[in-house]
Protein backbone atom coordinates (compact mmCIF):
# COMPACT_ATOMS: atom_id res chain seq x y z
CA UNK A 1 0.00 0.00 0.00
CA UNK A 2 2.56 2.18 0.75
CA UNK A 3 3.99 2.17 -2.80
CA UNK A 4 0.90 4.48 -3.85
CA UNK A 5 2.94 7.12 -1.40
CA UNK A 6 3.69 10.20 -3.98
CA UNK A 7 7.17 9.35 -6.12
CA UNK A 8 9.66 11.56 -5.71
CA UNK A 9 11.97 11.82 -8.26
CA UNK A 10 15.14 9.43 -7.48
CA UNK A 11 18.26 11.16 -9.70
CA UNK A 12 20.28 8.31 -8.63
CA UNK A 13 20.03 4.72 -6.71
CA UNK A 14 21.76 5.73 -4.06
CA UNK A 15 18.81 9.14 -3.44
CA UNK A 16 16.10 5.92 -3.71
CA UNK A 17 18.11 3.99 -0.94
CA UNK A 18 18.59 6.69 1.32
CA UNK A 19 14.88 7.47 0.88
CA UNK A 20 14.45 4.09 1.87
CA UNK A 21 16.59 4.05 5.35
CA UNK A 22 14.73 7.17 6.21
CA UNK A 23 11.37 6.14 5.96
CA UNK A 24 12.16 2.96 7.75
CA UNK A 25 13.64 5.49 10.49
CA UNK A 26 16.56 2.76 11.15
CA UNK A 27 20.96 2.91 10.90
CA UNK A 28 21.12 1.38 7.14
CA UNK A 29 23.16 -1.21 9.11
CA UNK A 30 20.24 -2.26 11.04
CA UNK A 31 17.68 -2.84 8.18
CA UNK A 32 17.69 -6.85 7.22
CA UNK A 33 19.22 -6.45 3.56
CA UNK A 34 16.46 -8.36 2.17
CA UNK A 35 14.09 -5.73 3.36
CA UNK A 36 15.91 -3.31 1.99
CA UNK A 37 16.39 -5.17 -1.47
CA UNK A 38 12.77 -6.28 -1.97
CA UNK A 39 11.80 -2.40 -0.92
CA UNK A 40 14.30 -1.50 -3.60
CA UNK A 41 12.88 -3.75 -6.44
CA UNK A 42 9.54 -3.06 -5.58
CA UNK A 43 10.51 1.05 -6.26
CA UNK A 44 12.00 0.46 -9.19
CA UNK A 45 9.49 -1.58 -10.67
CA UNK A 46 7.08 1.38 -9.87
CA UNK A 47 8.95 3.74 -11.41
CA UNK A 48 8.95 1.45 -14.74
CA UNK A 49 5.30 1.19 -14.43
CA UNK A 50 4.81 5.12 -14.03
CA UNK A 51 7.21 5.64 -16.83
CA UNK A 52 9.81 7.60 -15.15
CA UNK A 53 13.11 7.44 -16.37
CA UNK A 54 15.14 4.43 -14.89
CA UNK A 55 18.60 5.06 -15.19
CA UNK A 56 20.67 1.70 -15.97
CA UNK A 57 22.35 2.43 -12.82
CA UNK A 58 19.26 1.68 -10.90
CA UNK A 59 19.03 -2.07 -12.63
CA UNK A 60 22.39 -2.61 -11.71
CA UNK A 61 22.02 -1.72 -7.89
CA UNK A 62 19.15 -3.56 -7.77
CA UNK A 63 20.74 -6.84 -9.05
CA UNK A 64 23.66 -5.64 -6.77
CA UNK A 65 21.36 -5.65 -3.68
CA UNK A 66 18.92 -8.68 -4.97
CA UNK A 67 23.08 -10.93 -4.79
CA UNK A 68 23.43 -9.71 -1.13
CA UNK A 69 20.33 -10.56 -0.29
CA UNK A 70 20.43 -14.15 -1.90
CA UNK A 71 24.18 -14.32 0.13
CA UNK A 72 22.66 -12.62 3.28
CA UNK A 73 20.16 -15.96 3.50
CA UNK A 74 22.55 -18.45 3.16
CA UNK A 75 23.39 -20.56 5.90
CA UNK A 76 26.91 -19.29 7.90
CA UNK A 77 26.52 -15.97 5.77
CA UNK A 78 28.15 -14.52 8.80
CA UNK A 79 31.77 -16.16 7.93
CA UNK A 80 31.09 -15.63 4.35
CA UNK A 81 34.19 -13.04 4.17
CA UNK A 82 33.50 -12.33 0.62
CA UNK A 83 30.00 -11.55 1.42
CA UNK A 84 31.09 -9.57 4.74
CA UNK A 85 33.41 -7.40 2.26
CA UNK A 86 30.89 -6.60 -0.20
CA UNK A 87 28.23 -5.54 2.69
CA UNK A 88 30.64 -3.28 4.39
CA UNK A 89 31.41 -1.84 0.92
CA UNK A 90 27.86 -1.06 0.29
CA UNK A 91 27.33 0.23 3.50
CA UNK A 92 30.23 2.37 3.34
CA UNK A 93 29.28 3.75 0.01
CA UNK A 94 25.74 4.81 1.42
CA UNK A 95 26.94 6.52 4.56
CA UNK A 96 29.43 8.70 2.43
CA UNK A 97 26.49 9.74 0.33
CA UNK A 98 24.77 10.46 3.59
CA UNK A 99 27.32 12.85 4.84
CA UNK A 100 27.54 14.17 1.21
CA UNK A 101 23.85 15.22 1.26
CA UNK A 102 23.97 16.40 5.03
CA UNK A 103 26.74 18.64 3.80
CA UNK A 104 24.61 20.00 0.97
CA UNK A 105 21.99 20.53 3.28
CA UNK A 106 23.51 22.56 5.99
CA UNK A 107 24.97 24.24 3.35
CA UNK A 108 21.98 25.48 2.25
CA UNK A 109 20.45 25.90 4.87
CA UNK A 110 23.29 28.22 6.66
CA UNK A 111 24.01 29.97 3.82
CA UNK A 112 25.02 33.09 5.27
CA UNK A 113 27.36 31.73 7.86
CA UNK A 114 30.18 33.85 9.21
CA UNK A 115 33.44 32.30 8.25
CA UNK A 116 35.82 31.89 11.51
CA UNK A 117 38.81 33.09 9.60
CA UNK A 118 38.92 34.97 6.18
CA UNK A 119 41.56 34.35 3.53
CA UNK A 120 43.10 37.13 2.88
CA UNK A 121 44.90 38.54 -0.43
CA UNK A 122 47.56 41.09 -1.05
CA UNK A 123 47.70 42.30 -4.96
CA UNK A 124 50.43 41.26 -6.19
CA UNK A 125 52.97 43.93 -8.34
CA UNK A 126 54.18 42.24 -11.83
CA UNK A 127 57.42 43.35 -13.21
CA UNK A 128 56.90 46.07 -15.79
CA UNK A 129 56.03 44.45 -19.69
CA UNK A 130 56.21 45.68 -22.52
CA UNK A 131 53.07 48.20 -22.07
CA UNK A 132 53.54 50.03 -25.07
CA UNK A 133 52.45 47.34 -27.65
CA UNK A 134 49.67 46.45 -25.41
CA UNK A 135 48.12 49.59 -24.81
CA UNK A 136 48.12 50.08 -28.87
CA UNK A 137 46.01 47.09 -29.32
CA UNK A 138 43.51 48.07 -26.31
CA UNK A 139 43.72 51.54 -27.86
CA UNK A 140 42.43 50.06 -31.31
CA UNK A 141 39.85 47.62 -30.17
CA UNK A 142 38.80 50.70 -27.79
CA UNK A 143 38.28 52.70 -30.95
CA UNK A 144 36.23 49.77 -32.78
CA UNK A 145 34.36 49.02 -30.16
CA UNK A 146 33.34 53.00 -30.15
CA UNK A 147 32.45 52.64 -33.65
CA UNK A 148 30.15 49.73 -33.06
CA UNK A 149 28.82 51.02 -29.97
CA UNK A 150 27.25 54.11 -32.24
CA UNK A 151 25.96 52.25 -34.61
CA UNK A 152 24.06 50.12 -31.76
CA UNK A 153 22.47 53.17 -30.68
CA UNK A 154 21.33 53.90 -34.20
CA UNK A 155 20.25 50.84 -34.83
CA UNK A 156 18.13 50.60 -31.29
CA UNK A 157 16.69 53.85 -32.01
CA UNK A 158 15.16 52.76 -35.30
CA UNK A 159 15.23 55.94 -37.00
CA UNK A 160 15.21 55.08 -40.01
CA UNK A 161 14.21 57.68 -43.00
CA UNK A 162 10.57 56.21 -43.94
CA UNK A 163 9.86 55.81 -40.11
CA UNK A 164 10.28 59.78 -39.75
CA UNK A 165 8.90 60.83 -43.07
CA UNK A 166 5.53 59.20 -41.78
CA UNK A 167 5.75 60.85 -38.29
CA UNK A 168 6.27 64.43 -40.34
CA UNK A 169 3.22 63.76 -41.85
CA UNK A 170 1.25 62.41 -38.97
CA UNK A 171 2.43 64.53 -36.36
CA UNK A 172 4.25 68.14 -37.85
CA UNK A 173 2.18 69.64 -40.30
CA UNK A 174 2.12 72.75 -39.51
CA UNK A 175 5.41 73.01 -36.98
CA UNK A 176 8.41 75.02 -37.64
CA UNK A 177 10.84 72.83 -39.31
CA UNK A 178 13.88 74.56 -37.25
CA UNK A 179 11.76 73.57 -33.56
CA UNK A 180 11.30 70.35 -34.91
CA UNK A 181 14.83 69.64 -35.67
CA UNK A 182 15.83 71.44 -32.29
CA UNK A 183 13.94 68.31 -30.51
CA UNK A 184 16.25 65.82 -31.98
CA UNK A 185 18.24 64.37 -29.33
CA UNK A 186 21.18 62.97 -31.16
CA UNK A 187 23.14 64.63 -34.09
CA UNK A 188 21.77 61.13 -36.20
CA UNK A 189 18.35 62.09 -35.04
CA UNK A 190 18.60 65.49 -36.68
CA UNK A 191 20.19 64.58 -39.45
CA UNK A 192 17.30 61.90 -40.29
CA UNK A 193 14.57 64.30 -39.83
CA UNK A 194 16.55 66.73 -42.12
CA UNK A 195 16.76 64.11 -44.68
CA UNK A 196 13.20 63.07 -44.52
CA UNK A 197 11.71 66.49 -44.67
CA UNK A 198 14.34 66.47 -48.15
CA UNK A 199 12.49 63.50 -49.43
CA UNK A 200 9.17 64.24 -48.42
CA UNK A 201 9.39 67.65 -50.43
CA UNK A 202 11.21 66.32 -53.23
CA UNK A 203 8.56 63.98 -53.23
CA UNK A 204 5.96 66.93 -53.37
CA UNK A 205 3.92 66.12 -50.09
CA UNK A 206 5.27 68.84 -47.90
CA UNK A 207 6.82 72.26 -48.78
CA UNK A 208 8.02 74.71 -46.40
CA UNK A 209 6.28 78.04 -45.93
CA UNK A 210 7.95 81.35 -45.83
CA UNK A 211 8.64 80.97 -41.86
CA UNK A 212 9.72 77.49 -42.42
CA UNK A 213 6.72 75.80 -41.43
CA UNK A 214 5.65 72.51 -42.92
CA UNK A 215 2.47 72.07 -44.87
CA UNK A 216 1.09 69.79 -46.76
CA UNK A 217 1.03 69.69 -50.47
CA UNK A 218 -2.69 69.62 -51.50
CA UNK A 219 -3.47 67.85 -54.63
CA UNK A 220 -4.25 70.12 -57.72
CA UNK A 221 -3.32 73.30 -54.83
CA UNK A 222 -0.80 75.71 -56.74
CA UNK A 223 2.43 75.40 -54.90
CA UNK A 224 4.18 78.58 -54.39
CA UNK A 225 6.10 80.37 -52.24
CA UNK A 226 8.27 77.21 -51.41
CA UNK A 227 11.53 77.43 -50.00
CA UNK A 228 13.59 74.61 -51.86
CA UNK B 1 46.64 53.28 19.82
CA UNK B 2 46.05 50.16 21.12
CA UNK B 3 47.63 47.01 19.97
CA UNK B 4 43.77 45.69 19.17
CA UNK B 5 43.06 48.43 17.18
CA UNK B 6 46.10 48.06 15.29
CA UNK B 7 45.04 44.67 14.79
CA UNK B 8 41.39 45.38 13.75
CA UNK B 9 42.71 48.08 11.05
CA UNK B 10 44.94 45.60 10.00
CA UNK B 11 42.85 42.36 9.68
CA UNK B 12 40.11 44.74 7.61
CA UNK B 13 42.39 45.84 4.82
CA UNK B 14 43.71 42.69 4.60
CA UNK B 15 40.66 41.47 4.02
CA UNK B 16 39.42 43.68 1.53
CA UNK B 17 40.14 44.52 -1.51
CA UNK B 18 41.09 47.96 -1.36
CA UNK B 19 38.88 49.93 1.43
CA UNK B 20 38.72 53.53 1.41
CA UNK B 21 39.58 55.96 4.67
CA UNK B 22 35.91 56.55 5.21
CA UNK B 23 34.66 53.02 5.29
CA UNK B 24 37.52 52.46 7.71
CA UNK B 25 36.00 54.90 9.71
CA UNK B 26 32.83 53.27 9.64
CA UNK B 27 33.43 50.11 10.47
CA UNK B 28 35.99 50.95 13.16
CA UNK B 29 34.62 53.69 14.55
CA UNK B 30 37.57 55.50 15.41
CA UNK B 31 38.23 58.41 15.37
CA UNK B 32 39.83 60.30 12.23
CA UNK B 33 43.06 60.89 14.29
CA UNK B 34 43.19 57.41 15.62
CA UNK B 35 42.90 55.95 12.37
CA UNK B 36 45.25 58.16 10.75
CA UNK B 37 47.66 57.06 13.04
CA UNK B 38 47.57 53.54 13.17
CA UNK B 39 48.13 53.68 8.61
CA UNK B 40 50.60 55.40 9.84
CA UNK B 41 52.23 53.40 12.19
CA UNK B 42 51.35 49.89 9.75
CA UNK B 43 52.81 51.87 6.80
CA UNK B 44 55.99 52.52 8.69
CA UNK B 45 55.77 49.05 9.85
CA UNK B 46 55.52 47.45 6.62
CA UNK B 47 56.67 49.92 3.98
CA UNK B 48 59.83 50.62 5.73
CA UNK B 49 61.03 46.93 7.33
CA UNK B 50 63.32 44.65 5.18
CA UNK B 51 61.93 41.91 6.96
CA UNK B 52 58.09 42.48 5.14
CA UNK B 53 57.90 40.95 1.92
CA UNK B 54 54.80 43.29 1.44
CA UNK B 55 53.71 46.97 1.98
CA UNK B 56 49.83 49.46 2.35
CA UNK B 57 49.71 51.60 0.05
CA UNK B 58 46.97 53.96 -0.72
CA UNK B 59 46.25 54.25 -4.59
CA UNK B 60 43.45 56.21 -5.64
CA UNK B 61 42.29 56.71 -2.04
CA UNK B 62 42.11 53.12 -1.12
CA UNK B 63 44.12 51.38 1.10
CA UNK B 64 45.42 47.72 0.21
CA UNK B 65 48.62 45.70 0.51
CA UNK B 66 50.82 45.05 -2.48
CA UNK B 67 53.67 42.83 -2.46
CA UNK B 68 56.61 44.54 -2.57
CA UNK B 69 58.45 45.50 -6.38
CA UNK B 70 61.82 43.83 -5.58
CA UNK B 71 59.75 40.27 -5.57
CA UNK B 72 57.84 40.86 -8.93
CA UNK B 73 59.91 38.57 -10.48
CA UNK B 74 59.75 36.23 -8.35
CA UNK B 75 56.37 36.13 -7.77
CA UNK B 76 55.89 36.53 -12.07
CA UNK B 77 57.57 33.21 -11.84
CA UNK B 78 55.19 31.08 -9.82
CA UNK B 79 51.68 33.20 -9.85
CA UNK B 80 50.17 32.18 -13.26
CA UNK B 81 49.36 35.87 -14.58
CA UNK B 82 46.58 36.06 -16.69
CA UNK B 83 47.80 38.38 -19.27
CA UNK B 84 45.34 40.76 -21.70
CA UNK B 85 48.38 39.59 -24.20
CA UNK B 86 47.06 36.19 -24.65
CA UNK B 87 43.45 37.05 -25.36
CA UNK B 88 42.22 36.91 -28.35
CA UNK B 89 41.39 40.00 -30.03
CA UNK B 90 37.70 39.10 -29.78
CA UNK B 91 38.52 37.83 -26.53
CA UNK B 92 39.76 41.33 -26.15
CA UNK B 93 36.65 43.05 -27.39
CA UNK B 94 34.16 41.57 -24.89
CA UNK B 95 36.77 42.18 -21.54
CA UNK B 96 37.25 45.57 -22.69
CA UNK B 97 33.63 46.01 -23.02
CA UNK B 98 33.26 44.60 -19.86
CA UNK B 99 35.79 46.66 -18.30
CA UNK B 100 33.95 49.76 -19.33
CA UNK B 101 30.15 48.90 -18.20
CA UNK B 102 30.87 46.68 -16.01
CA UNK B 103 27.81 44.63 -16.24
CA UNK B 104 26.11 43.80 -19.53
CA UNK B 105 23.35 41.36 -20.55
CA UNK B 106 24.27 38.93 -23.43
CA UNK B 107 22.10 40.99 -25.63
CA UNK B 108 23.92 44.16 -24.85
CA UNK B 109 26.99 42.39 -25.69
CA UNK B 110 25.87 40.53 -28.66
CA UNK B 111 24.16 43.75 -30.16
CA UNK B 112 27.59 46.06 -29.79
CA UNK B 113 29.65 43.49 -31.64
CA UNK B 114 26.60 42.67 -33.96
CA UNK B 115 27.37 39.21 -33.37
CA UNK B 116 26.89 36.28 -31.23
CA UNK B 117 28.98 35.51 -28.55
CA UNK B 118 27.86 32.66 -26.99
CA UNK B 119 31.64 30.89 -27.23
CA UNK B 120 33.77 33.48 -26.96
CA UNK B 121 31.42 33.83 -23.58
CA UNK B 122 32.08 30.31 -22.44
CA UNK B 123 35.29 30.58 -23.58
CA UNK B 124 36.17 33.40 -20.98
CA UNK B 125 33.48 31.99 -17.93
CA UNK B 126 35.47 29.08 -18.23
CA UNK B 127 39.02 30.68 -18.07
CA UNK B 128 38.24 32.34 -14.96
CA UNK B 129 38.09 35.97 -16.89
CA UNK B 130 34.59 36.71 -16.55
CA UNK B 131 31.82 35.75 -14.08
CA UNK B 132 28.25 35.48 -14.25
CA UNK B 133 24.76 35.71 -12.37
CA UNK B 134 21.38 34.79 -13.45
CA UNK B 135 19.14 37.82 -13.36
CA UNK B 136 15.62 37.11 -14.74
CA UNK B 137 15.63 34.68 -17.71
CA UNK B 138 19.36 35.71 -18.51
CA UNK B 139 22.48 36.55 -17.49
CA UNK B 140 24.49 39.47 -16.25
CA UNK B 141 27.91 38.86 -17.45
CA UNK B 142 30.84 40.85 -15.08
CA UNK B 143 34.66 40.44 -15.00
CA UNK B 144 36.22 38.66 -11.97
CA UNK B 145 37.99 40.35 -9.36
CA UNK B 146 40.96 37.72 -10.13
CA UNK B 147 41.19 38.94 -13.55
CA UNK B 148 40.78 42.13 -12.36
CA UNK B 149 43.63 42.04 -10.47
CA UNK B 150 45.90 40.44 -12.45
CA UNK B 151 45.55 42.66 -15.49
CA UNK B 152 44.80 46.15 -14.22
CA UNK B 153 42.82 46.00 -17.15
CA UNK B 154 40.45 48.87 -15.58
CA UNK B 155 43.30 51.13 -14.99
CA UNK B 156 44.07 50.50 -18.44
CA UNK B 157 41.27 51.22 -20.16
CA UNK B 158 40.93 54.13 -17.79
CA UNK B 159 44.71 55.55 -18.38
CA UNK B 160 43.39 55.12 -22.31
CA UNK B 161 40.21 57.61 -21.91
CA UNK B 162 38.39 54.73 -21.97
CA UNK B 163 35.43 54.63 -24.21
CA UNK B 164 33.76 57.26 -24.65
CA UNK B 165 29.77 55.65 -24.39
CA UNK B 166 26.69 57.77 -24.90
CA UNK B 167 24.21 56.84 -21.86
CA UNK B 168 21.71 59.12 -22.93
CA UNK B 169 20.78 56.49 -25.71
CA UNK B 170 20.80 53.13 -23.76
CA UNK C 1 67.88 33.41 8.71
CA UNK C 2 68.18 37.12 7.00
CA UNK C 3 66.01 39.66 6.94
CA UNK C 4 65.62 39.32 2.69
CA UNK C 5 65.11 35.76 3.13
CA UNK C 6 61.57 36.48 5.75
CA UNK C 7 60.48 38.65 3.43
CA UNK C 8 60.62 36.32 0.23
CA UNK C 9 59.20 33.54 1.87
CA UNK C 10 56.41 36.19 3.27
CA UNK C 11 55.87 37.73 -0.12
CA UNK C 12 55.18 34.54 -1.32
CA UNK C 13 53.01 33.04 0.94
CA UNK C 14 50.75 36.59 0.87
CA UNK C 15 50.86 36.19 -2.99
CA UNK C 16 49.64 32.26 -3.21
CA UNK C 17 46.00 31.16 -2.16
CA UNK C 18 47.83 28.39 -0.06
CA UNK C 19 51.33 26.78 -0.57
CA UNK C 20 52.55 23.68 0.22
CA UNK C 21 56.14 23.17 1.40
CA UNK C 22 57.45 21.41 -1.18
CA UNK C 23 56.79 24.20 -3.35
CA UNK C 24 57.96 27.08 -1.14
CA UNK C 25 61.30 24.68 -1.06
CA UNK C 26 61.53 24.53 -4.54
CA UNK C 27 60.83 28.52 -4.86
CA UNK C 28 63.01 29.84 -2.66
CA UNK C 29 66.01 27.52 -2.72
CA UNK C 30 66.24 26.90 0.79
CA UNK C 31 66.96 23.81 2.57
CA UNK C 32 64.19 22.43 4.91
CA UNK C 33 65.88 23.89 8.21
CA UNK C 34 66.12 26.84 6.55
CA UNK C 35 62.53 26.91 5.64
CA UNK C 36 61.04 25.72 8.88
CA UNK C 37 62.82 28.05 10.74
CA UNK C 38 61.53 30.88 8.71
CA UNK C 39 57.85 29.61 8.64
CA UNK C 40 58.10 29.19 12.48
CA UNK C 41 59.10 33.08 12.85
CA UNK C 42 56.62 33.72 10.41
CA UNK C 43 54.01 31.81 12.90
CA UNK C 44 55.22 32.90 16.09
CA UNK C 45 55.05 37.36 14.64
CA UNK C 46 51.49 37.21 13.55
CA UNK C 47 49.53 34.21 15.43
CA UNK C 48 51.14 34.95 18.82
CA UNK C 49 51.20 39.02 18.60
CA UNK C 50 47.83 41.09 19.68
CA UNK C 51 49.07 43.65 17.21
CA UNK C 52 48.57 41.60 14.42
CA UNK C 53 45.25 41.14 12.63
CA UNK C 54 45.98 37.86 11.00
CA UNK C 55 47.61 34.79 11.15
CA UNK C 56 49.77 32.05 9.00
CA UNK C 57 48.27 28.89 8.91
CA UNK C 58 48.93 25.34 7.52
CA UNK C 59 45.79 23.95 7.24
CA UNK C 60 45.77 20.15 5.01
CA UNK C 61 49.66 21.16 4.49
CA UNK C 62 49.02 24.87 2.51
CA UNK C 63 49.89 27.37 4.21
CA UNK C 64 47.94 30.74 4.42
CA UNK C 65 47.57 34.06 5.70
CA UNK C 66 43.88 34.57 7.57
CA UNK C 67 42.20 37.25 9.26
CA UNK C 68 42.06 36.08 13.28
CA UNK C 69 38.81 35.26 14.76
CA UNK C 70 38.49 37.49 17.14
CA UNK C 71 38.01 39.73 14.22
CA UNK C 72 35.44 37.52 11.96
CA UNK C 73 32.30 40.10 12.55
CA UNK C 74 33.32 42.60 11.44
CA UNK C 75 34.50 41.27 8.79
CA UNK C 76 31.58 39.98 7.72
CA UNK C 77 30.26 42.80 6.83
CA UNK C 78 32.36 44.17 4.24
CA UNK C 79 33.49 40.79 2.94
CA UNK C 80 31.68 40.22 -0.58
CA UNK C 81 31.04 36.16 -0.54
CA UNK C 82 29.17 34.82 -3.43
CA UNK C 83 26.12 32.77 -2.39
CA UNK C 84 26.44 29.25 -3.33
CA UNK C 85 22.51 29.05 -3.55
CA UNK C 86 22.82 29.50 -6.13
CA UNK C 87 24.04 26.48 -7.11
CA UNK C 88 21.24 23.29 -7.70
CA UNK C 89 21.72 20.59 -5.37
CA UNK C 90 23.04 17.65 -7.83
CA UNK C 91 26.07 20.90 -8.63
CA UNK C 92 26.70 21.82 -5.04
CA UNK C 93 27.45 17.93 -4.14
CA UNK C 94 30.24 17.94 -6.77
CA UNK C 95 31.18 21.12 -5.52
CA UNK C 96 31.59 19.78 -2.34
CA UNK C 97 33.30 17.27 -3.16
CA UNK C 98 35.84 19.18 -4.98
CA UNK C 99 36.02 21.35 -2.23
CA UNK C 100 37.12 18.58 -0.13
CA UNK C 101 39.11 15.88 -2.31
CA UNK C 102 40.10 18.87 -4.30
CA UNK C 103 40.95 17.02 -7.44
CA UNK C 104 39.13 14.37 -8.57
CA UNK C 105 38.51 12.07 -11.80
CA UNK C 106 34.89 11.08 -13.15
CA UNK C 107 35.25 7.79 -12.27
CA UNK C 108 36.05 9.21 -8.81
CA UNK C 109 32.97 11.54 -8.26
CA UNK C 110 30.38 8.96 -10.10
CA UNK C 111 31.43 6.43 -7.43
CA UNK C 112 30.36 8.20 -4.38
CA UNK C 113 27.03 9.84 -6.29
CA UNK C 114 26.68 6.46 -7.56
CA UNK C 115 25.27 7.71 -11.20
CA UNK C 116 26.61 9.51 -14.05
CA UNK C 117 27.58 13.04 -13.47
CA UNK C 118 28.54 14.08 -16.70
CA UNK C 119 25.75 16.75 -17.70
CA UNK C 120 26.58 18.20 -14.00
CA UNK C 121 30.12 18.23 -14.98
CA UNK C 122 29.86 20.21 -18.03
CA UNK C 123 26.92 23.18 -16.47
CA UNK C 124 29.82 23.40 -14.17
CA UNK C 125 32.95 23.60 -16.64
CA UNK C 126 30.73 26.10 -18.91
CA UNK C 127 29.77 28.42 -15.78
CA UNK C 128 33.16 28.71 -14.49
CA UNK C 129 33.21 26.71 -11.83
CA UNK C 130 35.28 24.07 -11.98
CA UNK C 131 37.81 22.98 -14.86
CA UNK C 132 40.09 20.15 -15.63
CA UNK C 133 42.47 19.20 -17.18
CA UNK C 134 43.78 15.87 -19.05
CA UNK C 135 45.45 12.93 -17.65
CA UNK C 136 45.80 9.73 -19.86
CA UNK C 137 42.53 9.01 -21.18
CA UNK C 138 40.35 11.08 -18.69
CA UNK C 139 40.43 14.69 -17.07
CA UNK C 140 41.35 16.32 -13.22
CA UNK C 141 38.69 17.98 -12.28
CA UNK C 142 38.93 20.69 -9.73
CA UNK C 143 37.01 24.06 -8.22
CA UNK C 144 38.69 27.12 -10.36
CA UNK C 145 40.67 29.75 -8.48
CA UNK C 146 37.90 32.46 -9.10
CA UNK C 147 35.24 29.95 -7.62
CA UNK C 148 36.88 29.13 -4.50
CA UNK C 149 37.79 32.95 -4.06
CA UNK C 150 34.52 34.16 -4.51
CA UNK C 151 32.33 31.81 -2.46
CA UNK C 152 35.11 31.03 0.14
CA UNK C 153 33.46 27.66 -0.66
CA UNK C 154 36.73 25.92 0.74
CA UNK C 155 36.49 27.40 4.21
CA UNK C 156 32.59 27.17 4.85
CA UNK C 157 33.63 23.16 4.74
CA UNK C 158 36.01 23.47 6.96
CA UNK C 159 33.94 25.47 9.48
CA UNK C 160 31.55 22.70 8.88
CA UNK C 161 33.48 19.95 10.08
CA UNK C 162 34.20 18.57 6.72
CA UNK C 163 32.22 16.28 4.58
CA UNK C 164 34.91 13.80 6.34
CA UNK C 165 34.74 11.54 3.33
CA UNK C 166 36.57 7.90 3.65
CA UNK C 167 39.00 8.27 1.05
CA UNK C 168 39.50 4.39 1.13
CA UNK C 169 36.56 3.58 -0.42
CA UNK C 170 36.86 5.33 -3.65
Amino acid sequence: MELLFKFENFEGPLDLILFLVKKNKLNIREIPLSLLADEFMNYVNKMQEMNLNITSEFIVTASYLMELKSRSLLPRSNEDQEFQKSKERFYAQVEQYAKLKEMVENIKNLDNIELKNYPVNVRIVFPKINEKKLKKLIKSTLQEIEIKQKIYQIKKEELSIEVVMSRILNNYIGKNLIDILKESKTKYEFIVKFLAVLELINLNKIYLDKKLKIKRVRKNAKRSNSVG
Amino acid sequence: MQKDQIALVEAIIFASRGIKKQDLLNLTNFSEELLDKIINYLQNKYNNSEEHGIELRDIDGFFRFYSKESFSNTLSKIIKKRSLNSLSETQLEIVLLLATHKKMTKPEIDNIRGKDSYNVLKQLLSSGVIKRYKKGRGYIYSLTDVFKDETMVEELVKDLGGVNIDHSGS
